[in-house]
């Protein structure tokens, strides 16, 4: 784990001049003993929870008195094993809903590819209109929670079969669509594919700044045509982005719940989370974990794919010290034509989703659109007929604004201290490349990425309300908040940081190592400044998905800890679609105006000669 | 026939006015090499010529047809002009070996593999890599990383060659091979070669015509010869010669019919034949045609040798006449001089006269031919 | 129920369980205010508006409610203890088979019941735990469609004209219709009377089916169901106005409200075959070592309302506010039709005179403890063929 | 005393063995050259003295510290040797503009403010870059980039400079100047200097000791003069000197007390007090030493002239000699010789003789006198 390199020779001395002067070497190199302070924290943080969820898995549950009436709880056994994988209910538990989790999720991945990277070339290379807004907008459809595109999409495409208001195709085309388009693998596959090609699209985009353009150029020399300098010369130059993006979206994708519940459940299309989701709920635990077992060792082979296929080998550095450029391409005709093709996927995937929610907060009654039926109410109050009085409207809401504010205290801290860590390993990784420090290091700081979410806080809470060593027992603190969401968001940051650092020339470190630049200064002033686009779309990536994250926190949370996602989850439940169209119409803006000024404010970093 | 021409092209770069117009017209199969200070433009012309870089106005003819028009918008791109292109920062991919980065461009032109591979083996050992076509270019040493630049160019046999400082890594031997190679390939495809070097020698030995830039401007564009004996300009006799020209502040007096330059109070009578107005001018000696006499002789300057250094095949001397630094260049090689006190006399017939704006005074018909000759 | 030192000493000296004799109530109320907090942990969203008015009635007592739902109201109880943590003060949520038979005998929760209500409340409703409020799943029709109720018999379900026309929420993650989908099979003579009275002739169960209740299951599956996610929708779905052939469905009926919040349409066939109604308990319990015993019995008091209430109280909208929230207390948040208290001195709430009558089926606890993970099996393999 | 001393080192890169064994001793304030074909290991070196390379053993002491030993394992990180270095890849910090490049390692070290800032403007000046201090990398031309990396290195003013072709991309101008600058530095600071370059005239021009090397290791390490005029073998003899040195297949011969030495049929008698063993020798004569005579002469080869190339002060002359080309170089700048037959004379005292397997046979110590006060 450590991946200590010093020879065997070094033990038999253990306190010779010879060993020690080893050990100060080795000492002396600042990854080495990074790499081993973190997998020591790593370990603790991220291993323990999955080793407490494998043992659960193969322990007697409380819900499994009914079959194993003779077992004591807590026993060992391997029912569970033999349930999902062999038992009689095997095919409806676990292989039908894990064969259309691979469908999906596969579907997904590839669509998201193709957008992600068209996406960041057009914005990265090329001299598509409004780049710099752009940039900015096409991150928006992962700002919305997934679930919101899918509940437009339903919206949208219904048909008959779940009742209800007509949907809008039903109603301006006067037939029915049928129910492949309106539910199941299909819409599935596009909802999440419009949620989660940010993913590609921040990897792909921040890792193309820094391959130098005159590498294509060359290519153009050679009279390769421009397809084929993206597809010989720059794409496998992108290839640790693009393999970190197929990774975190496959895996991403693999294990969402939201969208394939809303969209597959009226045609009974289940997948692996549906699953986990319904033995969670029910209590069966051991089904649960085992299943979310599965997805954490799918995510591990993943991994492991990755690192086989992008190899030491094959990750090259892009960025060097010298004669780099980045030069516009043009589009010529095409400029426009392409912009407008992108504003009607932007359309679709952000500002129909956002419409409906906005109505969904003024509208009295459902399905009725017409304007008497619209308030202002439950955002500025004002009161008026058919609204719930009780209910005070957004601006002295003391709930909601306690909660936004937890949240964004929450999500700020999240990405600063994932932020740190996520590049301390990418770091790690990138120099001791080849080790086994590297590697290991690389798969841990992945794992938390698909550990399920309850069961993450569940365990945390076990781990955490005795004081460790030095730490006072966190729990019910903040401080455990921000620590479960900088580990469970830390694969964010250590992917992009790891995919940031491959492309950083050594020399550009050593150059400041030979002016006597110590360590922590080169990464201050050199490193984190170079890599430092990768990173921020990294901790981005965190600081969303912790804006509207609940199943991580919920058991962790006190009262006055209560986060936006906690208040629209209060809200769904009592039922209150207005509250909740305010709630989420404030999360999606906040998010995207955090972004916005983050953009602005880190306009004048020089990113990579950007 | 002119093979390239670039009329009137303008260049910034956001505020930066790289390219303040210019125009240059290179007859098929000519060498030309581009010659200039560093960051005076000639990556960016290179890089205009490829197509690389788009210029903001102006007009570029390859081969008879225009690939980049200001007024129409018309552009071709790089990939559709067929040329060859060694980068400065070598630009190799990364992510091939050294024989794919060679390659890339024959195997994707549907060259047959035999071809190619022949063409690979020859290039390989034009520039002396042969036996490292496995390896990646970070696992090479900066010359070899240039070596494989120069190869890439030698087996994709363009008929129109760009190249900017494809030997500034190299050692001598290497580079007068290497030199010897490019030029070999330019006789053989009878291509059109425009040439960036920082080396004069090079720029000397090789090309047909050398332009002169500074600040994006074409200070004097000619043969090697008339570059170096007949500088347009101060900036242009200041530029070319290693070591540089001796400058002197001198007056063009006149006694009758004879013309005389004095500097530091020492007449140099003219030739015979030579005029030029009257009044202050700068003679421009290079070091070589300063002669060094170890006593006193006519028309000569006294001059206090500062120090020696030999450079191989010639010796540099730095020596102070009258509180100004002159540097003079013997043919062989020395540690010191037997005196310290020397005399030094200015041939009369290898001065050349800049007026007051820098402008070099044109000779009489007389003197021009006499250098030549010469 | 296993011995445990630590939990016995905690019972003895607040006098819970064996230990709760000649209960005198001033006490509680005293040292209630002494602790000056109390920590709720429910599945419901609603506490919080309980939480609100107690905190109205004993301003000297602070309420913290968290809602968590009821799967995550007990893993937090479970996961704290076991890490040795006592937070909780009260445990609300449903779900018979954890609360009942996990959690109440490894004293994660104590039953406790107010002295003076013992004999207000049916003996099954507080022992062996205190039943806070009866929820019930109903079959919903649209009225404006059907000025009549659409079926008689609840077997019409499984027949051809209500093909893809009938939906529930997903008993999978969802213990409450878990509860409904027992309360059916544990009724199986009841179903098979019924199919005998619709059909005319006696029920052939398909292969492997064990009764008729999961005979009915089957069939209805079978019968192209629509499984949604969500309760809400599935009210709205069916109550909508201006459908021309809205669906049916199992509901959770106080939605029923939704006919005055949204004007819906919603009904309940009151006479259906053999009945329109699936009755389910919510706990509501004390924490095994509560931190805050005292202030846990005052709160589990205050939400079963107060003393005073009987069936003669004249309560008036709104019921959160003046004398009818004295009386209802911590009720006045759940008085409404579909949240149902079992104390028989409270009289039912606005627009629910069917309620008493109506006939309702719901599932013991000790069969829920035997086939909920039978009946959800099934489930899973039945949906996913 | 030796401010740097490697013992023993070698590297290898896999199983490419980099440097088979290299000792190297450099004393305190020389300025020390490492020169070779490409790919010989200079940076290597460079490296390993900085501590950027590990070495696979032997031993590295700087000013008496041992910073590697692969014996103990030990070693001292880079931050720790107090070195300067230019990389031949310039590796400027793309995130930071010009001036933030040259002084972050001064402000980093607490350096005040205001000595930042002369540094800075002293630095920019010395490199002629002042005004270009708001730019980013990116936006500099080649040159202009290799000068920051040499701003950086002025402005640190460690004790130890090492320089990876610092001047390699710059005009003849620019590179007389900054060779200026570099060796004015390494005199301020009486820093001890390790250079690598391919120039020449660079090596021989600032150089107190020369290293040659090949394939990573030392063929000859000596004071310019040494190296040019005394080259150890063959290989150092045929690298040293552009243009090449010429080599003869010849004989000693002795007859008598005598010795001569016999090219291509023609006796040329040796000075005084010359030995060697007869036989078979290859004899290497200098370009700058072979004297070009129109018409027949005692003691000379006849020769065609293959063609003339001028290089500014001086002419490379090609000849054919029975078949061999030679090439002599004379000190004027000429377009074309007057006659195509010449005649061409070998100086007795300047020929250097190699023995069979390439190296140099030492001569007799008259004869080293004799060329030392040539
Ligand atoms: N990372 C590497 N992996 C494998 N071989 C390498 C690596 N770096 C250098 N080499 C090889 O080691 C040898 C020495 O390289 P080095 O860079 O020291 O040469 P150099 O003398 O500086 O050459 P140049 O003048 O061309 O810069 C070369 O043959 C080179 O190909
Ligand atoms: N991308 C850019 N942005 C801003 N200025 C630039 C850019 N590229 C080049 N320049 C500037 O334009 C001028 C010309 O640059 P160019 O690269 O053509 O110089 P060069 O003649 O090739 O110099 P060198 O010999 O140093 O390579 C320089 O002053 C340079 O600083
Ligand atoms: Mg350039
Ligand atoms: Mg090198």
């Amino acid at each position: 784990m450590s991946g200590t390199t010093a020879p065997a020779g070094s033990y038999r001395l253990p306190f010779g001049g010879r060993a020690s002067r080893r050990l100060w070497t080795f000492l002396s190199q600042p990854e080495r003993i990074l790499g081993i302070v973190l997998a020591l924290i790593l370990g603790g943080l991220v291993l323990v929870p999955l080793f407490e969820l494998v043992r659960e898995t193969v322990t007697v549950q409380p819900y499994d008195r009914a079959y194993l009436p003779k077992a004591q709880v807590g026993d060992f056994t391997l029912f569970h094993y033999e349930r999902v994988f062999a038992g009689r209910l095997s095919w409806a538990i676990f292989y039908k809903p894990f064969f259309n989790s691979l469908v999906t999720a596969l579907g997904a991945t590839i669509i998201c590819l193709t957008i992600g990277c068209s996406l960041a070339w057009l914005v990265v290379r090329t001299n598509i209109p409004f780049r710099n807004t752009l940039h900015t907008l096409v991150m928006i459809p992962y700002m919305l929670p997934s679930w919101v595109l899918a509940l437009a999409w339903i919206t949208f495409f219904k048909n008959d079969r779940i009742g209800g208001a007509m949907g809008a195709f039903a109603y301006f085309f006067g037939t029915q669509p049928p129910d492949w388009i309106a539910y199941g693998p299909i819409p599935i596959v596009i909802c999440l594919s419009l949620h989660y090609y940010v993913y590609s699209y921040l990897s792909v985009s921040s890792s193309l700044v820094s391959v130098d353009s005159q590498l294509e150029e060359a290519g153009a020399m050679s009279g390769l045509s421009r397809l084929k300098q993206i597809l010989l010369i720059t794409a496998p130059l992108l290839l640790p982005a693009i393999g970190s993006a197929v990774v975190m979206t496959f895996i991403r994708v693999i294990g969402s719940f939201g969208t394939p519940a809303v969209l597959g459940m009226p045609v009974r299309y289940y997948v692996l989370p549906t699953q986990i989701y319904a033995a969670m709920g029910t209590r069966n635990a051991g089904d649960g974990f085992l299943l979310a077992l599965v997805l954490v060792l799918l995510a591990c082979l993943f991994i492991y794919v990755n690192q086989r296929m992008i190899g030491v080998r094959k990750s090259f550095v892009t960025l060097s010290g010298k004669g780099f450029r980045n030069k516009e391409i043009d589009l010529g005709f095409w400029r426009w034509p392409i912009f407008a093709l992108l504003m009607v996927l932007m359309v679709a995937a952000v500002a129909f989703p956002l419409v409906l929610l906005v109505l969904q907060s003024l509208i009295k009654t459902a399905g009725n659109y017409s304007l008497s039926n619209l308030t202002l109410h439950y955002w500025i109050g004002g009161g008026g007929e058919g609204v719930d009085q009780l209910q005070p409207a957004l601006v002295n809401n003391g709930n909601v604004l306690d909660a936004t504010w937890n949240s964004l205290k929450l999500s700020f801290m999240t990405a600063m201290t994932t932020g740190i860590f996520g590049f301390l390993i990418g770091y790690v990784v990138v120099r001791t490349r080849g080790t086994l420090t590297s590697k290991s290091l690389e798969m841990v700081a992945f794992l938390p990425y698909i550990f399920p979410a309850l069961a993450f806080g569940a365990i945390y809470i076990g781990m955490f309300s005795h004081p460790v060593g030095p730490f006072p027992a966190l729990y019910g603190t903040f401080a455990l908040l921000v620590l479960i969401c900088s580990v469970k968001t830390l694969p964010f940051t250590a992917r992009t940081g790891i995919a940031a650092l491959l492309q950083i020339d050594k020399s550009l470190e050593e150059a400041a190592r030979i002016q006597g630049i110590g360590w922590f200064r080169r990464m201050v002033k050199i490193i984190v400044p170079i890599a430092a686009g990768g990173l921020l779309s990294g901790m981005l990536l965190s600081l969303i998905s912790i804006m509207r994250e609940l199943s991580l926190i919920v058991l962790l949370v006190t009262p006055s800890n209560n986060v936006l996602a906690g208040v629209i989850y209060n809200y769904q439940s009592q039922d209150m679609p207005q509250l909740v169209g305010v709630a989420t119409t404030l999360l999606v803006a906040l998010v995207i105006g955090i972004n916005i000024v983050i953009r602005v404010l880190t306009r004048n970093v020089k990113v990579a000669a950007a | 026939m002119s093979e390239i021409i670039l009329s009137n092209i303008t260049k910034s770069y956001g505020s930066h006015l790289a390219i303040p117009g210019l125009d240059l017209e290179i007859p098929k199969g000519s060498f030309v090499t581009l010659l200039g200070p560093s960051g005076c433009g000639k990556t960016t012309t290179l890089r205009m010529i490829a197509g690389l870089e788009h210029p903001a106005s102006g007009e570029i003819r390859l081969a008879g047809k225009s690939v980049y028009s200001g007024d129409t918008g018309s552009f071709v791109p790089p990939e559709k002009r067929g040329l060859g292109f060694i980068f400065q920062s070598y630009a190799l991919w990364p992510n091939m070996k050294v024989d794919r980065n060679i390659t890339l461009a024959l195997s994707e032109a549907k060259i047959p593999t035999q071809t190619v591979k022949t063409r690979l083996a020859e290039a390989l050992s034009k520039v002396q890599l042969t036996g490292l076509e496995g390896r990646y270019p970070s696992e090479l040493s900066g010359g070899q990383q240039q070596r494989v630049a120069v190869a890439r160019l030698i087996a994709a046999r363009n008929s129109i060659l760009l190249m900017d400082e494809p030997l500034s890594n190299l050692d001598a031997k290497l580079r007068t091979e290497m030199r010897t190679e490019l030029k070999r390939l330019h006789r053989e495809l009878d291509a059109t070669t425009v040439y960036v070097t920082h080396d004069q020698v090079e720029a000397l030995t090789m090309s047909d015509i050398i332009v002169v830039m500074r600040d994006g401007l074409i200070q004097q564009q000619g043969s090697p010869y008339e570059i170096y004996h007949n500088p347009a300009n101060l900036f242009v006799a200041e530029f070319i010669g290693d070591p540089k020209i001796n400058l002197f502040q001198g007056e063009v007096t006149k006694s009758g019919a004879d013309f005389a330059v004095s500097i530091h109070g020492l007449n140099v009578p003219s030739r015979r034949g030579f005029e030029a107005p009257q009044g202050p001018v700068t003679v421009g000696v290079r070091p070589e045609d300063i002669e060094i006499h170890h006593e006193p002789v006519a028309h000569a300057l006294a001059a206090e040798v500062d120090f020696v250094q030999p450079t191989g095949s010639q010796t540099l001397i730095s020596l102070i006449v009258k509180g100004q630094r002159v540097t003079a260049l013997i043919p062989r090689f020395e540690m010191s001089l037997p005196t310290k006190n020397v005399w030094i006399t200015l041939p009369v017939d290898r001065l050349t006269l800049f007026d007051a704006s820098g402008n070099r005074i044109a000779p009489s018909c007389g003197e021009q031919s006499a250098s030549h000759a010469a | 129920q296993k011995a445990d030192p630590k939990f016995n000493a905690w019972m003895q000296k607040n006098q819970f369980g064996p230990y709760q004799k000649d209960e005198k109530w001033e006490d509680v109320v005293a040292n209630a205010k002494k602790e000056g907090e109390v920590v709720v942990y429910s599945s419901t969203g609603t506490m919080n508006k309980v939480a609100e008015d107690f905190a109205k009635a004993y301003p000297e007592i602070k309420v913290k409610a968290y809602d968590l739902g009821s799967e995550k109201t007990i893993e937090k109880v479970v996961r704290e203890q076991q890490a040795s943590v006592f937070a909780a003060d009260v445990v609300y949520t449903g779900g018979t088979e954890q609360m009942v038979f996990d959690l109440l005998p490894n004293n994660r929760i104590v039953n406790y019941v107010p002295s003076y209500l013992n004999d207000r409340i049916p003996k099954e409703h507080r022992d062996p735990l205190l039943t806070h409020v009866i929820e019930a799943y109903g079959v919903f029709y649209n009225s404006e469609a059907n000025p009549q109720p659409p079926i008689k018999n609840i077997w019409e379900l499984t027949e051809p004209q209500w093909k893809g026309r009938f939906s529930m929420k997903s008993p999978a993650g969802s213990l409450t219709t878990l509860m409904m989908l027992a309360a059916i099979v544990e009724h199986s003579d009841d179903m098979e009377k019924a199919y005998e009275k619709h059909a005319g002739k006696k029920l052939k169960l398909s292969p492997d089916i064990e009764n008729a209740g999961y005979e009915f299951l089957h069939r209805l599956i079978a019968n192209d169901i629509v499984i949604s996610d969500n309760s809400s929708k599935i009210a709205t779905a069916v109550g909508l106005r201006g459908q021309a052939k809205p669906p049916m469905a199992f509901s959770v009926i106080h939605y029923l409200t939704k006919n005055q919040s949204d004007n819906y349409a919603n009904a309940i066939p009151w006479d259906l075959q053999p009945a329109a109604l699936f009755a389910y308990p919510t706990y509501v319990a004390v924490a095994g070592q509560a931190p805050h015993p005292n202030a846990a019995k005052l709160y589990v008091a205050f939400l079963m309302g107060s003393k005073d209430l009987n069936e003669k109280s004249e309560l008036k909208q709104p019921f959160r506010s003046g004398a009818s929230a004295d009386l209802l207390q911590g009720m006045a948040a759940f008085y409404q039709i579909g949240t149902f208290s079992p104390r028989t001195d409270v009289p039912p709430p606005p627009n629910s005179e069917m309620w008493p009558k109506a006939r309702k089926l719901s599932a013991s606890p000790e069969f829920v403890k035997d086939n909920i993970a039978k009946i959800s099996d099934f489930w899973t393999a039945e949906t996913s063929r």
